[in-house]
């Protein structure tokens, strides 16, 4: 089972995790990216994200469906929080279940490179000082050689 | 070159800001390279100027390759998007 | 901040969640183990742990130890539950977050190797057919060349 | 080769159901070779004998090197475990 959504909910990790339990696996793998109260010596109090979202969901399918050429998996689970999301927050979590425990922890981590890679999602930081700034992942594949704020 | 379309041009995060709208209708050439079709854009709301080298476009929720020399075909009712570089995660 | 358990309570992820987030992360990595409902053709109707516990609980300790001495992380916990583990409940987790992705994902992999390899637990597995087994993990340090059971 | 002390052992898994037990008392010489010990444990209980190949031990939570000629050094009081190969996770 592929589930992927974009929501303005809390990511409740306890219902992902029941979300990709099968009895046919031995393992969960889970990735979740949590909102960090600094960048470069900067207070960050909240991060906000916006989602082109019919597209942001089809590439998660597709990755979805990367994952499953490289990797016996049972179940992927993709959901990106959207809106103001606080410092401690999670804003992704990718969870993944397999027979064994070496392919979902392979699938987490190219899922989340993947994600931060083609994903049409945006975040916003807003500082102490007032002012804010719209990030870019290192891993973008934007042609643009600007400097890459990473995260 | 083929006849003109009416789009759907989506911006967003800073492009949006820049803009100062979520969407546009726009006419071009049904039969374009993508690159020319960012140039369209970028000629209709001059804002997006100073992130013009770093602006990707999907057609109707796919990526298009912008390097490409290939020729899209789009057609009346088609969705652009103006996707600048993206912080997921 | 290391916390290691060994309980015969069932685990909550959202309870571990919250116990190793920080507002200096961006990252938080899981594994959890899970029960299988079949072993090598055979359906497993349980599994049952059994802890040398305060040995355990040091081996689990040098684990968390080693990861620090490897990454740079925040937070480590390590919880097995014992006891009867029911198919598709978990019986082991580790999370670890850190400031960056990289980091908890290569220690959350490194921290349930050297476990399977290290901390004194057995698995009993029960099948259908009224056999049980004591299993082996083919990481185990044990001298043995015996045909290993891997998980 | 010194005096003897008065040790604790416990047993876990199937080397627990093999002996019958949790733990037992045993008197064994303060300055042996692991291999010794463990030699000393399964002359006391034979039942351990189909799995004297794979047993490791463990003196006070820590595992010693069963394969090592090194003496280690026993006090009365001191608690080893038979350990079986583990299979957590």
């Amino acid at each position: 089972m592929d589930s992927v959504d974009v929501t303005t909910e809390p990511i409740s990790v306890d219902h992902l995790t029941q979300l990709v339990s099968s009895p046919k696996c031995g393992a969960i793998s889970m990735f979740l990216g949590t909102t960090r109260d600094n960048f470069q010596g900067k207070n960050v109090i909240q991060l906000e994200y916006e989602a082109y979202e019919p597209m942001a969901r089809k590439e998660m399918q597709k990755i979805c469906a990367e994952i499953r050429e490289q990797w016996s998996v049972e179940n992927i689970a993709i959901v990106h929080r959207i809106g103001v999301v606080p410092v401690m927050e999670a804003s992704v979590a990718i969870l993944v279940s397999s027979p064994h425990r070496s392919e979902s922890l392979a699938a987490v981590e190219y899922g989340i490179n993947k994600l931060k890679a083609t994903v049409p999602i945006w975040k916003k930081e807003l500082y102490d000082d007032g002012t804010c700034s719209w990030k870019q992942n290192s891993e973008c594949c934007h042609v643009s050689n600007k400097h890459a704020n990473t995260s | 070159m083929g006849e003109l379309v009416k789009i759907t041009v989506l911006f967003f995060a800073k492009s949006r800001e820049l803009v100062g709208n979520k969407s546009s209708e726009l006419e071009v050439k049904s039969d374009v390279r993508p690159t020319d079709l960012l140039q369209s854009i970028i000629s209709k709301h001059n804002s997006l100027q100073i992130l013009s080298g770093s602006l990707l476009l999907s057609i109707n929720e796919d990526y298009v390759d912008i390097n490409s020399e290939e020729i899209v075909s789009l057609k009346s009712g088609d969705t652009v998007a103006v996707i600048p570089p993206i912080s997921g995660g």
